[in-house]
């Protein structure tokens, strides 16, 4: 037998693996200081969906995401991640109420902050009554917690995205980091399409699914503020250098993110694409921004510095 | 009195019949049906360009819309049937009677209408087949290609997708037959000259560029552990061993996965310019990254890859390129080139009988073979010594002596016991017999045959059928490396333990190769971004291929 | 038909306008507490440029008034559309469903009443969104239409109505809802909405979210409160 | 969806200290493997729902195969599959061994 082909330092490995491509798990055994993560309910405890076998489908042993405890460069955080290969990383009963109760518990702590790794398309079909709730409930459980003083940073690059009730709780989070293939949306693709014509939406048109929704457009629109590099020490970094930029939670947060939504649609209302958008931001070159390298993304977003600082 | 150029003189009235809905040779779009109806008779061979990749699609709708007491019973001579307007010539009427080589998209409903009776099928064919016969019993009267731009004179740049295009205008122009070509544009000078103006009669500016299918594009993205385990076995048992040097790729994802390990797992093994230096093969993307770290010396294409111009444009030390920059295709001398000058053949397929026979037929689709038959194929004639095919032919045989002894090429067969939907690929039968049974053909679609094949490789293990010296032993080598599925779990466990002592059948730690190791961080490449990235940002995909 | 509810709602009076499918304005109680009333009308689409103009007038609101807010919703989904995603539906929604809930949390109970359809992200950042939400006999709420689910899991209509017979958790419908905890209770059509209203308003419950437990109570979620409950434990017993 | 169980005497313990890993994930073609260390040194479990039914003589082999060669005494599997190839199963169960034996809680 050859020896191990990768022997390789925890950071060297966080920087080399994908984290569109890594399992819920590896991202956070990679995100987190080495061998801190402390899970609650894990796979052992069988806890699975009661609803799938009504539709005779397969359960995972931890109904699609992991939640725990670990340490991030010695800091307690609560995480929470979402396996996206599982039907979908949609939200059911039982995926649901583990977020909900660690946002719980991060509220009455109130000085611990919590990392949630999104990947879903949003309600898990099959119970789609009790995903519903259970993104409601997520909702409700976000703002008590910031309104306690908690920090609750999303990351967004997995394969299934941020959809559905998944964006609507990103839009609660204190701070995004996305990267180039996550994706922020409500409806999907193939949700539009189908509901109003390859003519509004074609779903197969994936650089413009990409521009409509993906990450560098919500980094350029300021919907997120860091845009981390398709690995997971980028997340990582991200993740730190979030924590140290919110601050606490109050109406004027409120206030300003209207004012931001609203000066928003007043820009950019009329703008049919993205690539208008960017333009009318005054990005000289909208149409080569897809193909431009992190670093020099990175660069230009901080350029044209729109962000939600203090405004969400 | 005999006259002995009655063609001569029936081309040029066809010609004549034809310009008066021309100007000079430009013809107007909307007038294309109206020049096909007096240039073509009923009866007549047509060559509509479907090749694996460029499409006439223009002219193919053209020619569907003809007047049918006009224009019928034609007898279809092309190498893919590819556009649905392609059968839709056989269900309205216009056609009759077909020949071809490749049906990838329309293999269910070519099947459908083959059982209908609706086709009347000649035969299915290589390539390299279907172009010789255009020399001697299958010559088009009537030739619609399709070119990038053309002059006024009528001068054709087909661009980097020349594929097929320079043998059907040969066969055609020389032969008394009407070459008609649709062209994106119209220029004043063509950037160069792929076909010469004289043996094109007219053409017609399309609305909209013809149709370019991104065939040769695997993401690396959806590259399984299962197939990274399997090229390894590859490079180790197979490219390692023998100094494969010239070669052609199959499509597929496991060869896919070959071209991304190259600089990796290959490099580490120390293999860098002792193996995959020369290729007979498309453009493919995933080679990118080996040929970015120096693996690749020259590489000569079927036709060409969307997204792949201006990278190819950036290296054509390694590609054939033209005066003005951009790639030379040719299919028939790339197909030439796969079965004399190179020493190794890799690729998939669908089914794998007991003799090692394989197809892509099943019984509800003809996909037909393109030019796989030719590439996995041992050319028996003559043939120049190297290394892999002295060393290959002296496995098969190693009594004679050795400066009468044929040297073999390899044909090597590579999958996963499992394919698509938990389909085996390891069958007792192949569809194949009973399809020809059905359709009462003279000779079942065979793909690539048993006697040509010299390994099999699987995620259990490398074959060498070369070694084999009873049928009972190939057979017994062949289930040995067949998995779990019906024919792997009904082998002979005490023969296939003596062929492995021999060397027959080797598994993974007989390679050294430890399976937890075949994880996708091993590939150069995991994404079409990272593609991207390894071209210096020169290859662009095509949207659908995109994530950003 | 709104206007029926909203008169019933509101004997005494009030200041309701219905604007392009968005619901504005206010009402005076009967015990004379100004209550402000937004919502949507028509089964509108939810869309940016309806939502930012409903969190507009509850943020307009605080500070100014101090009543508490109802929330009327007869929508459609949210608007699924290039230009909304475009501009970030998901931050204009998830932006009135937190000004909705820190009102609730900072004392302006909030009160969702659904008299219609709703679905999906519409009811997320609606009716979801506020404290007791209340559904009049007749809504139909529908997370995920039935066609729609039989061409995903590629069952037939038939199959899925039958599968629905025994469990909420999948099939739309008020009934459904409420079980499951989402919906608290169901008003009745003959009596004066006024009462209903003021009597809810009277014993309201605290603002803690206990949609779960309510759920495990009424047989419609049996786990969720329970793992919730036990995932918190752990977590606090970690630090 | 199916059930299939297979318990197997077992050459050796496995090695290693952990008392239980995870790999894979249910997705079409995929699986999850829960390994716990269990059972008696001699014995080996092996527990299966799959979606896939009628291939209990694959998972057979499979499994006979797996024992035979990885000797995980001691261990139970607890196997989810969403209609995953022989290979993949078997590639999975390897990873699930070599991850319990590796040093951790």
């Amino acid at each position: 037998m050859t020896a191990p082909l990768k022997d390789v330092a925890p950071a060297e490995r966080a920087r080399s693996t994908s984290f569109y491509e890594a399992s819920a798990r590896t991202r956070l055994e990679l995100l987190l200081d080495a061998g801190s993560l402390i899970e609650f309910i894990g796979p052992g405890q069988r806890e699975v969906s009661p609803h799938l076998k009504i539709f005779d489908l397969p359960e995972q042993f931890d109904d699609g995401i992991v939640v725990g405890h670990g340490r991030l460069d010695g800091s307690p955080v609560f995480v929470a991640a979402q396996e996206g290969r599982f039907m979908g990383g949609a939200f059911g009963e039982v995926h649901g109420a583990k977020l909900t109760g660690l946002l719980r518990a991060a509220r009455e702590i109130g000085t611990v902050p919590v990392l949630v790794l999104f990947d879903t398309g949003g309600v898990r079909l099959q119970e789609a009554n009790a995903g519903e709730l259970a993104i409601a409930e997520i909702m409700r459980a976000v703002m008590e917690a910031r309104s306690a003083g908690v920090k609750v940073i999303g990351l967004i690059g997995g394969r299934s995205g941020c959809y559905g009730g998944g964006g609507l709780i990103a839009g609660c989070c204190s701070a995004l980091a996305v990267s180039e293939p996550g994706r922020i949306a409500v409806s999907g693709p193939e949700v539009i399409e189908t509901n109003r014509g390859v003519e509004e939406f074609d779903s197969r048109d994936r650089a413009l699914v990409w521009r409509t929704m993906g990450g560098k457009h919500r980094r350029l629109l300021g919907a997120a503020d860091v845009f981390a590099d398709d690995n997971v020490q980028d997340f990582r970094e991200a993740a730190l250098e979030l924590l140290g930029l919110v601050g606490p939670f109050g109406l004027d947060r409120l206030k300003a993110e209207q004012d931001r939504l609203a000066g928003r649609l007043r820009s950019f209302g009329a703008c049919g694409d993205a690539i208008d958008i960017w333009t009318a931001e005054g990005i000289a070159d909208a149409q080569a921004v897809p193909e431009l390298p992190a670093d020099q993304f990175i660069a230009l977003a901080n350029r044209i510095g729109r962000t939600s600082r203090d405004a969400r | 009195m005999t006259s002995w150029q009655n063609n001569r003189a029936a081309r040029d009235a066809r010609i004549a019949a034809g310009s008066s809905v021309a100007r000079g040779k430009i013809v107007e779009a909307h007038d294309v049906t109206r020049l096909l109806e007096a240039v073509v008779r009923p009866g007549d061979r047509v060559c509509l360009e479907g090749d694996n990749q460029k499409q006439a699609d223009l002219l193919s709708r053209a020619l569907l819309a003809v007047d049918l007491s006009r224009v019928n019973d034609l007898h279809m001579v092309q190498s893919g049937v590819v556009l649905p307007e392609h059968l839709d010539l056989f269900d309205r009427g216009v056609a009759k009677r077909l020949d071809y080589a490749y049906s990838g998209p329309q293999s269910a409903r070519i099947a459908r209408m083959l059982f209908g009776g609706k086709i009347e099928l000649g035969a299915v064919h290589t390539y390299l087949e279907l172009f010789a016969r255009y020399f001697i019993d299958l010559t088009p009267h009537v030739a619609l290609i399709a070119a990038v731009s053309a002059d006024r004179e009528g001068n054709l740049y087909t661009g980097p997708n020349t594929e097929d295009t320079p043998t059907v205008v040969e066969a055609t122009a020389f032969k008394d037959g009407i070459v008609i070509a649709q062209v994106n544009e119209i220029l004043e000078t063509v950037p160069r000259v792929d076909i010469p103006a004289d043996r094109v009669h007219f053409i017609v500016k399309a609305d909209k560029p013809f149709f370019v299918e991104p065939l040769f594009t695997r993401d690396p993205a959806a590259i399984t552990e299962g197939q990274i385990l399997t090229a390894m076995l590859a490079i180790k048992g197979i490219y390692a061993p023998y100094s494969v040097q010239r070669l052609n790729h199959g499509i597929g994802f496991s060869t896919a996965a070959i071209e991304l390990l190259l600089p990796t797992f290959g490099e580490r093994l120390g293999l860098k310019g002792r193996i995959a230096t020369h290729f007979a093969l498309n453009p493919h993307p995933a080679l990118i990254p080996a040929i970015e770290s120096g693996w690749v010396r020259q590489i000569h294409s079927f036709g060409s890859e969307v997204g792949m111009d201006d990278y190819i444009r950036a290296r054509s030390d390694v590609y054939f390129t033209g005066p003005d920059g951009s790639l030379r295709s040719n299919r028939a001398f790339c197909q030439t080139a796969g079965l004399y000058a190179c020493d190794m053949f890799i690729g998939s397929t669908l089914q794998i009988d007991l003799q090692g026979n394989s197809s892509t037929v099943t019984t509800s689709r003809i996909a037909g073979f393109g030019g796989a038959p030719n590439m996995g194929a041992d050319a028996r004639g003559r043939r120049h010594p190297s290394e892999p095919w002295l060393r290959a032919g002296a496995e098969a045989d190693p009594d004679s002596p050795a400066p009468l002894r044929r040297g073999r090429k390899l044909v090597v067969q590579i999958g996963e016991t499992f394919g698509d939907k938990n389909v085996p690929l390891f069958v007792e039968n192949l569809d194949a017999i009973e399809l020809a049974e059905k359709l009462k053909l003279e000779l079942a679609p065979v793909m690539i045959y048993g006697d040509d094949v010299t390994h099999i490789v699987t995620e259990e293990g490398v074959a060498n059928l070369l070694l084999c010296r009873t049928a009972q032993e190939r057979e017994q080598a062949i289930r040995g490396v067949a998995g779990y599925t019906d024919v792997g779990r009904r082998r002979d466990r005490g023969m296939v333990a003596r062929l492995r002592e021999r060397g027959v059948i080797r598994r993974p730690e007989d390679l050294g190769i430890n399976p937890l190791d075949a994880d996708r961080s091993l590939l150069a490449a995991r994404s079409i971004k990272d593609l991207v990235r390894w071209s210096g940002g020169l290859y662009a995909p095509p949207s659908k291929f995109r994530n950003w | 038909m709104l206007d029926e509810i909203i008169a019933s709602l509101f004997p005494d009076g009030h200041e309701v306008r219905r604007d392009k499918g968005v619901i504005l304005g206010s009402a005076t109680l009967r015990s004379g507490v100004r209550m402000l009333v937004l919502g949507v009308a028509d089964r509108t689409a939810l869309g940016v440029d309806e939502a930012i103009r409903l969190s507009g007038h509850v943020l307009d609101s605080i500070g100014r008034d101090s009543g508490p807010i109802l929330v009327l919703v007869d929508s459609d989904s949210q608007r699924m559309s290039k230009r909304d995603e475009l501009l970030g539906l998901n931050e204009f929604l998830a932006h009135l469903a937190k000004v909705l809930i820190h009102a609730d949390t900072n004392g302006r109970p909030t009160i969702g009443l659904l008299y219609g359809h709703s679905a999906a992200g519409a009811l997320l950042a609606t009716g979801l969104a506020t404290r007791v939400l209340v559904g009049l006999p007749g809504a139909e709420p529908a997370v995920m239409d039935l066609p729609s689910m039989a061409k995903v899991t590629k069952l037939s209509m038939e199959a899925l109505q039958e599968k629905a017979k025994s469990t909420p958790v999948f099939a739309p419908g008020l009934s459904n809802l409420a079980q499951m905890g989402a919906v608290h209770m169901i008003w009745s059509n003959a009596a004066s909405l006024a009462d209903q209203l003021e009597a809810l308003l009277v014993d309201l419950p605290a603002a803690r979210d206990q949609r779960d437990a309510l759920g495990k109570e009424r047989g419609g979620r049996l786990k969720a409160a329970e793992i919730a409950e036990r995932v918190r434990d752990l977590a606090l017993q970690v630090r | 969806m199916e059930d299939l169980s297979f318990r197997h005497p077992v050459r050796a313990r496995a090695g290693g200290a952990r008392r239980s890993a995870i790999v894979g994930v249910v997705a079409s073609g995929n699986l999850e493997v829960l390994v716990e260390r269990v059972l008696p040194d001699a014995e080996c479990a092996v527990e299966i729902k799959t979606a896939a039914v009628g291939f209990g003589e694959v998972w057979s082999a499979v499994i006979g195969d797996f024992v035979e060669r990885y000797s995980p005494g001691g261990l139970k599997f607890s196997i989810n599959d969403g209609g995953a190839r022989p290979d993949t199963v078997s590639l999975r169960l390897a990873q699930a061994v070599r991850l319990i034996a590796e040093n951790g809680q």
